[in-house]
């Protein structure tokens, strides 16, 4: 069924009985010709974009609780393609300008809203880093402003000026960047990608991975019992080891918890995007005037969906410090997500050692704003076993060869990056 | 854990005492081949489950300590000084 | 007062009136009265409006379970949007508006919402505004944003103070009704450290508004006694005012004290809030349970409350829910409510009990409608009727309340937080506590006891038992008899079909039960999803009222168990909790501690600006009069330096003094360059790598005996190469004989640096500073003239005859103020970072604008400081990878503009010359620039691809953010002295 | 040129004008204590431990397994230097010039401390004697129990007036005051 106003309007001169499923919840078949594992907005935007641009039908993502039960689900929904090095920039605007299409794409309004992303800092020696990515932006043609305090402040009037421990000297904006309903684009894609014939099976949870003789994968074991495919593509962010062990892969994986946080709803105060160059404090303000924010992860490994309470005080310190105003605000709800944090910091689009095994991994938390370009370029690997230009620097086998992509210059510590 | 620490040497502290590392392995010795090398500094088993990892008690007594935890249930199992488990492995 | 506050009876003080003002209308309240009570003793039922359809509404609570009536409290900076009038203590002077209404809340434009509701189904907006696609920011979104929200932030600053603390006992009781003052107690009694906290202000929890006799007593003096008596006990700490909104890893609880949110003015002296990480040893969660609203055609309509709110506000606070009270109810509270009112002579019109039968008692002369149920409300702006249906008949029965009683769940929301789901219990039509092991228990009604004697029993022997495990003798309670309880038990009635109006679940979202089934339709069906689609459960309240009915509604439209369907997650906050009091005091100038040098002083008197770095505030420059910007500053010092000589605060580098016979090799392993050798009196530069290979920090490191060493540290990176050493020594190489401890704070340490370095300094220290006593690189202790012991370092950031001189902080300033006495002819100058950074570019020094972490040593033209035939050293093995020895990787270069008069800035770009500004031909980057004085134009480093076989070439520096692009020169990085030879002097 | 040289005190700033009449609660600031590192060496830990604990005029304080700081409010730096030289396996590090030595005391000086530090302050959790490193509101310190209720508290230099104002603010509901002690 196409969404329109129309078909609104037709709905519910018939009481809202009609509407059917978004998707459908069908048995899996014995086979399939890719099997993607995750239902998150990555599997999802993968299967979405195998059946639409690569023709690719015969589909199964399958996800061991409900669709977009993970990261997209709980994330604090920002969307920007402000990168500094090569290997990553080129992939996030490719993310960016599919975004800026997405809804009319697979007719489902997800809400995205180019308000900016501001980014502030605090030094000297931050705004030339800043400077130094805002010019690589714009080598690539990704629109990028270098603002002063003066602009700051006419932007965000807001913000800690005059009290704070730490100037806020200017910032690097990028307009086009926002935000986006997060659970839309889990379902957007989903009703896109079910309406073209890939098969979604929720509840049903891999085992193991099925090998043959050459060693090459040849299904997955499940819940439901086993599904044999020609291609696996993982996409299980937060559990890649655990899959992955199921295939013996050794990955630079280490798994991690990011809370964050939504406040009270609120009329509108906070228009842009902004985050806090003195700390890691990021916040923007949902359309239903909840104030969505968050800040450092927990930085021990977990794979629980929750964090503690130490963390949530450090999120609100820093929120409290660059927005003096917040503080009369009441903090409602805190979740956790559980992360990939890789060595370096960036993401895995690539095969495997594994014949027939392809990985979509190591996203740490900057996973949502990718969801559009990693489901592409995933499904063009999966499509034609061929890396797409834009995430070719996003090798598993960089680390051994020397080519990692630390944006952070951090080092190999994941909890760093 | 998440919240409080036993450190050895110091008794129950809260986690902002401490700065976590990570996974706890064995440096190699300067004769294992580069595969050793590789998978030391970015290969991570990351089980779910149990866990072994470096914190540094920072705020206190600034040793390094190895706290055996569950990753999934946040339980502390037990914390040990690194200097002394591996002197205890050997 | 109105026909509403009762003549007598409540817990309210009637000798203490207070004036209060809502929606600028002023009213009298009662000191004990919540807001809620206060208004609607004053016949205001009407208090707020809902998300969506802005539908008129009023409390449906007494409690902090509260959905409606949500309103702005304060003025000004301290206003407080989003407040529970059913739990804002009124106090004398408070001010409150309404929320989410224009122009005014009874009459409120908003509510043509309403009539469009067929449209704005759930999830409306995912289908439609997308066409055309600019319209959705311009358009569409701004509207929706101004439509939504609740109350308004005034984003001031806030005047008041918030504090943290920690608490710790050995039992933590949740709540402070019959379950959990009879838990304080016996663990008190035990001997064990008890916490008792309550959200109320008053301890008693149902027991201040059940009309029970216990043990001869009324409820309400009987637990008046009980506080009494846990007063007394000093191992006892009794925090009213206090939620404990989370429960966290290792049995931490967080909790949010209210100290002064009842009080007009706070006084400056105390926090208005406090959080509380509290750490118990065992904890019990004693607070209670919510009662069901009923889901029923206009359940919203303001009046319509449940029927133990309408108790609560008669018997604790003196009010009448209305003076025609009806009562909608499967269970025995409806009847308590109705005997209650009854009792104190407040009409109740009629019972709809859902069940066929019953044997709860009526009051006298009060209609019962068994096997009926209410399918509509009337009223504008509160309820004037309702109409009841049996057997298919509809009545129409006037009343101005309506108490609706759909049965109890646990408030197990806090046990709960840390992934365990609660469990169905068929028996008792509710979900109950989860088993999260040992530590932690549900008691009272929390735990599902029925009545509350068996609270009271519930309480003291869970926490007997909790008294026994720690090792405290247990104390065998004294349990009272309770006479007047009635039967809580009720028949599940998920919702009355057949509604003419929307039935809610969620209140404040608008979430009816025809969204519920949308959802079912449309495939949102696991309960996740039901919840995010059609928002239920999503508002302020966090679905407390409504979860439950969500849930069994949607069990029952797909005809499973509510078992079946389970919970959503619960998180915390258990209630919403100001972000002021999560930061406390940590805001402000206060967000960070400040780090001060000894020579602040020394500085400050010298005319210096000072520039956070880090924790520190360092001195950047030292203007003097008739300078018009910094940069006529700090041309000066750079010139003085070079000219004659400067002094500068280098006290915030980190410094690690290192002992022990195995010191040596230790440096050994971690330098990347050899450290076996160094002589005693020595210092010698070092580079530290991380194990992938790349630079980590650097600095200078000194042998000052045979086995104790000094080494400094970059300011940046003091902290973090401190814990590398210690990870390196305890961890590597346990087995050498090496200790350490940081001295940074021991030492001010200052930069003697310029031509007239020597001459200025051998003015106040005893020793033979001579070139041939004290060479470059030299490092020694010192006497200064007048006996004070200094540490002496020959070593040079500025390409300057330049020492480093390090005395006992205390003596910082006067030393410093010395040099400069001693100096003062020779044209001295205090210089500061700034000038700092300019000598060291001109010298081709890096600091970590170049080593920022993808940098090998190799890079920065230091391969030679790679000792590869050391057995091992940190970062060694992985330095040969491929990628880190390819040949076109960025290399240190200098630069320098073709044309003079231009300047380039860091942060910029290289591009070759002529190329096309794409990424694909970036060549890489200035990481540092800036005007250098000696030569007259600006200089800068770069990272450049291949950079060391480009010398010569001329390049674009590419600015495109800034808007400039500048010809320039690729050069060795070093501008001045080239051979090194003015440092050696 | 002879060089006369004033020590200056990291609060000196901080503490100003003429000193209060100590309430109940009060910080006193040691003016010049001696305060020196002591690290063991390996195998000596327990040796150097109780040859600390047995010099005279020291108070050793512990930092870690094999570190203290020796806290003297009486001696002067140099006898403290020469008790510690007849320790053998240890090394030494004067240390008097980087931390501030601030005594608290008072009725509600565990109210006070519940509000900066997380350590359960409890007598019969720390009792008068025990000392630890540990964190105070964002600084690393080290804190000693001197008496029921009376607690010393060393901190780096550089931190001291950051933590000299959060204790004035956190005692601010106590009436805290505050003023130099010693010479």
């Amino acid at each position: 069924m196409r969404y329109s106003a129309l078909s609104i309007i037709k709905q519910a001169l018939s009481g809202n009985r009609r509407w059917t499923p978004a998707w459908r919840e069908p048995e899996p078949k014995p086979h399939y010709d890719v099997i993607i594992v995750g239902g998150g907005g990555h599997g999802l935007a993968t299967a979405y974009y195998l059946a639409k641009e690569f023709g690719i039908t015969n589909v199964a993502v399958i996800e061991k609780g409900y669709i977009g039960s993970g990261n997209v689900g709980r994330n604090t929904t920002i969307i920007r393609s402000n990168y500094l090095l090569e290997g990553n920039n080129p992939f996030y605007e490719m993310s960016l300008k599919l975004w800026e299409g997405l809804e009319r794409d697979f007719n489902y309004n997800a809400m995205v809203s180019q308000r900016g992303v501001l980014n502030l800092f605090h030094s000297d020696g931050q705004r030339d880093e800043y400077a130094r990515r805002g010019n690589a932006m714009r080598l690539h043609g990704v629109d990028a402003d270098l603002l002063d305090r003066e602009q700051v402040r006419r932007l965000a009037p807001y913000l800690n000026f005059d009290h704070g421990r730490f100037p806020v000297m200017g910032g690097l904006l990028q307009k086009r960047g926002g935000t986006v309903r997060h659970d839309a684009v889990a379902w957007g894609y989903a009703r896109g990608a079910d309406a073209r014939g890939v098969d979604i099976i929720q509840h049903c949870e891999v085992t193991g991975i099925r090998r043959g003789p050459g060693g090459e994968v040849e299904g997955v074991e499940t819940t439901k019992g086993f599904i044999g495919c020609n291609r696996l593509a993982l996409a299980a962010a937060g559990n890649t080891t655990t899959v992955g062990r199921m295939a013996d892969l050794a990955l630079p994986i280490e798994t991690h918890v990011l809370q964050a946080f939504v406040s009270e709803g609120l009329k509108p105060v906070i228009d842009n995007v902004i985050t806090y160059g003195a700390g890691h404090f990021y916040i923007s303000q949902s359309d239903k005037g909840g104030l969505v924010f968050g800040a450092n992860i927990d930085y021990y490994s977990s794979y629980a969906q929750r964090g503690n309470l130490a963390t949530v005080e450090e999120t609100m310190q820093e929120g409290v410090s660059l927005i003096p105003g917040l503080s009369r605000a009441k903090a409602l709800r805190a979740w956790g997500g559980v992360m990939d944090m890789s060595m370096d910091g960036s993401p895995i689009i690539d095969r495997t050692p594994i014949d027939n095994l392809y990985l979509n991994a190591g996203w740490c938390y900057g996973g949502f704003k990718a969801t559009p370009a990693s489901g592409f370029c995933f499904a063009h690997l999966i499509a034609k076993n061929e890396t797409h230009h834009v995430s070719r620097f996003m090798r598993l086998d960089r680390f051994e060869r020397g080519y990692v992509l630390d944006e952070g210059g951090k080092g190999p510590q994941p909890n760093m990056h | 854990m998440a919240s409080l620490i036993t450190c050895p040497h110091c008794g129950t502290r809260p986690k902002e005492e401490f700065s976590v590392r990570g996974a706890v392995i064995a440096r190699p010795s300067a004769s294992e081949k580069d595969e050793a090398w590789h998978r030391y500094v970015y290969v991570r088993d990351n089980p779910k489950g149990r866990y072994q990892e470096y914190w540094h008690h920072a705020a206190g007594c600034r040793r390094w300590l190895v706290v055996n935890r569950d990753n999934l249930t946040h339980e502390v199992f037990g914390v040990t000084d690194a200097q002394a488990s591996r002197e205890g492995s050997r | 007062m109105s026909a509403y506050r009762l003549d007598a009876g409540g817990l309210v003080n009637r000798a203490n009136p207070l004036t209060f003002t809502f929606d600028g209308k002023s009213y009298t309240g009662f000191d004990g009265d919540t807001l809620a009570s206060a208004l609607i003793a004053n016949d205001q039922m009407l208090m707020g409006r809902s998300f969506k359809y802005h539908r008129p509404r009023g409390p449906v609570t007494s409690g902090s379970a509260e959905p409606n009536a949500l309103m702005t409290i304060g003025s000004g900076a301290r206003s407080e949007p989003n407040v529970r009038a059913t739990v804002a203590e009124l106090y004398n002077g408070l001010t409150a508006v309404s929320q989410n209404r224009w122009p005014s809340l009874a009459f409120d434009l908003g509510a043509v919402n309403g009539l469009l509701s067929p449209f704005l189904g759930a999830g409306f907006y995912y289908k439609t505004f997308m066409w055309p696609a600019m319209l959705w920011e311009k358009l569409y979104e701004p509207l929706i944003r101004r439509a939504a929200g609740l109350g308004k932030l005034t984003m001031e600053a806030d005047p008041d103070r918030y504090e943290k603390a920690w608490a710790h006992c050995d039992l933590l009781v949740v709540g402070s009704g019959p379950a959990g003052l009879m838990a304080a107690l016996s663990a008190a009694r035990a001997g064990a450290r008890v916490l008792i906290a309550d959200e109320s202000a008053r301890f008693g929890g149902s027991l201040l508004s059940e009309n029970v006799v216990i043990g001869g007593q009324a409820a309400s003096d009987y637990a008046a006694g009980l506080v009494e008596e846990l007063a007394s006990f000093p191992n006892v700490t009794m925090m009213p005012r206090t939620t404990v909104f989370g429960w966290y890893d290792d049995m931490v609880f967080g909790a949010v004290e209210r100290v002064q949110k009842h009080v007009e003015t706070p006084s400056p002296d105390l926090p208005v809030e406090c959080v509380w990480r509290i750490v118990a040893k065992r904890a019990i969660l004693a607070s209670g349970a919510e009662e069901r609203p009923l889901v029923f055609g206009g359940n919203d309509r303001p009046g319509v409350m449940t029927a133990n709110a309408a108790r609560t506000y008669l018997n604790r606070y003196g009010v009448a829910a209305g003076s025609k009270v009806a009562v909608f109810t499967n269970g025995g509270s409806g009847y308590r409510t109705a005997g209650d009112l009854s009792a104190r002579g407040v009409e109740v019109t009629a019972i709809i009990d859902a069940r066929a039968t019953s044997t709860d008692p009526a009051p006298y002369g009060v209609r019962v409608i068994h096997g009926g149920a209410v399918v509509a409300t009337r009223g504008r702006n509160r309820i004037d009727a309702l109409v009841a249906e049996r057997a298919g008949f509809e009545e129409e029965i006037a009343c101005d309340a309506l108490a609706m009683a759909g049965g109890w769940s646990p408030i197990v929301h806090l046990m709960c937080q840390r992934g365990a789901k609660p469990v169905w219990s068929d028996a008792a039509q509710a979900f109950l506590a989860p088993d999260v092991g040992s530590g932690f228990v549900a008691a009272g009604s929390a735990g599902c006891a029925d009545s509350i004697a068996a609270c009271l029993r519930d309480g003291a022997s869970k926490a007997a038992a909790f008294s026994t495990e720690l090792g405290f003798a247990a104390y065998a309670a004294n349990i009272p008899e309770v006479e007047g309880e009635y039967d809580p038990d009720f028949a599940p009635l998920w919702y009355v079909p057949g509604a003419k109006d929307k039935a809610f679940v969620d209140f404040q979202n608008d979430v009816h039960v025809s969204d519920l089934g949308l959802a079912q339709r449309e495939g949102f069906r696991h309960i996740e999803h039901t919840k995010r689609y059609t928002t239920s459960g999503m508002a302020t309240d966090q679905g407390k009222l409504g979860n439950v009915a969500t849930i069994g509604i949607v069990a029952a439209m797909r005809g499973v168990s509510p078992a079946e369907i389970g919970t959503t997650t619960f998180r915390p906050f258990y209630t919403p909790v100001s972000m002021g009091a999560l930061a406390g005091t940590s805001r402000a100038e206060h967000a960070a501690p400040v780090r001060t040098s000894p020579l602040y002083g020394w500085a400050k008197k010298n005319g210096a600006t000072f520039v956070e770095s880090g924790l520190w505030y360092r001195s950047s420059w030292f203007a003097r009069d008739g300078e018009k910007t910094w940069r006529d500053s700090v041309d000066r010092e750079v010139r003085n330096v070079r000219e004659n000589a400067g002094l500068c605060d280098v006290s915030t580098l980190g410094k690690i003094e290192i002992f022990g016979t195995g010191a040596a090799e230790f440096l050994n392993r971690v330098y990347s360059n050899a450290f076996l050798k160094l002589p005693v009196g020595k210092a010698r530069y070092g580079l530290m790598l991380r194990e992938d290979g790349m630079v980590f920090d650097d600095g200078t490191t000194s042998r000052l005996s045979e086995n104790h060493y000094v080494m400094t540290t970059t300011t940046t990176y003091a902290t973090e190469v401190m814990a590398h050493l210690e990870f390196a020594s305890q961890t590597f190489w346990p087995h050498l004989d090496v200790r350490f401890v940081s001295s940074s704070d021991q030492w001010a340490q200052m930069s003697l640096a310029g031509p007239k370095a020597r001459i200025i300094l051998a003015r106040i220290v005893e020793d033979d500073i001579s070139d041939a006593a004290m060479p470059f690189l030299g490092a020694k202790v010192v006497t200064l003239k007048g006996g004070l012991k200094a540490r002496l370092f020959r070593i040079s950031f500025s390409g300057e005859l330049a020492y480093e001189l390090a005395v006992p902080a205390g003596y910082g300033e006067a030393v410093a103020d010395a040099i400069m006495q001693a100096g003062r002819e020779d044209g001295i100058c205090a210089y500061g970072v700034e000038a700092l950074n300019v000598l060291r570019i001109e010298k081709g020094f890096v600091t970590h604008a170049e080593l920022e972490g993808r940098t090998t040593p190799d890079d920065l033209g230091y391969g030679k400081m790679m000792a590869m035939t050391k057995p091992d050293f940190i970062g060694k093995r992985l330095s040969t990878r491929f990628g880190l020895t390819a040949a076109d990787r960025l290399q240190l270069v200098g630069l320098k503009p073709v044309e003079t008069d231009k300047e380039f800035m860091a942060g910029a770009h290289l591009l070759k010359d002529g190329a096309a500004a794409t990424l694909a031909g970036d060549q890489g980057f200035v990481s540092s620039a800036c005007y250098s004085p000696t030569l007259g134009h600006t200089i800068g480093l770069g990272l450049l691809k291949s950079g060391r076989e480009r010398i010569g070439e001329k390049i674009t520096v590419w600015d495109g953010l800034r808007g400039t692009e500048v010809a320039a020169e690729v050069c060795l990085p070093v501008f001045v002295d080239p051979q090194n030879t003015k440092q050696h002097l | 040129m002879a060089l006369t040289l004033l020590h200056r005190h990291a609060l000196e700033d901080h503490i100003l004008g003429f000193e209060t009449s100590a309430n109940p609660n009060h910080l006193s600031v040691a003016r010049r204590p001696v305060i020196f590192s002591v690290l063991a060496h390996a195998g000596q830990e327990q040796a150097v431990g109780l040859a600390l604990k047995a010099a005279p005029d020291i108070a050793p304080r512990f930092c870690g397994p094999a570190e203290w700081l020796a806290v003297s409010l009486t001696a002067g730096s140099e006898t403290v230097a020469g008790h510690l030289s007849e320790i053998s396996g240890a090394s030494v590090v004067d240390q008097s010039d980087g931390k501030v030595l601030m005594a608290i005391s008072g009725p509600s000086v565990r109210q006070i401390l519940a509000k900066c530090v997380g350590v359960d302050l409890h007598p019969q959790a720390f009792a008068p004697g025990h000392s630890a490193n540990m964190l105070f509101g964002h600084v690393a310190v080290n804190l000693a129990r001197t008496g029921p209720d009376a607690f010393e508290i060393i901190t780096p230099r550089s931190f001291a007036g950051s933590v000299y104002e959060d204790l004035m603010e956190m005692g601010r509901e106590f009436a805290l005051t505050a003023s130099f002690s010693g010479g």
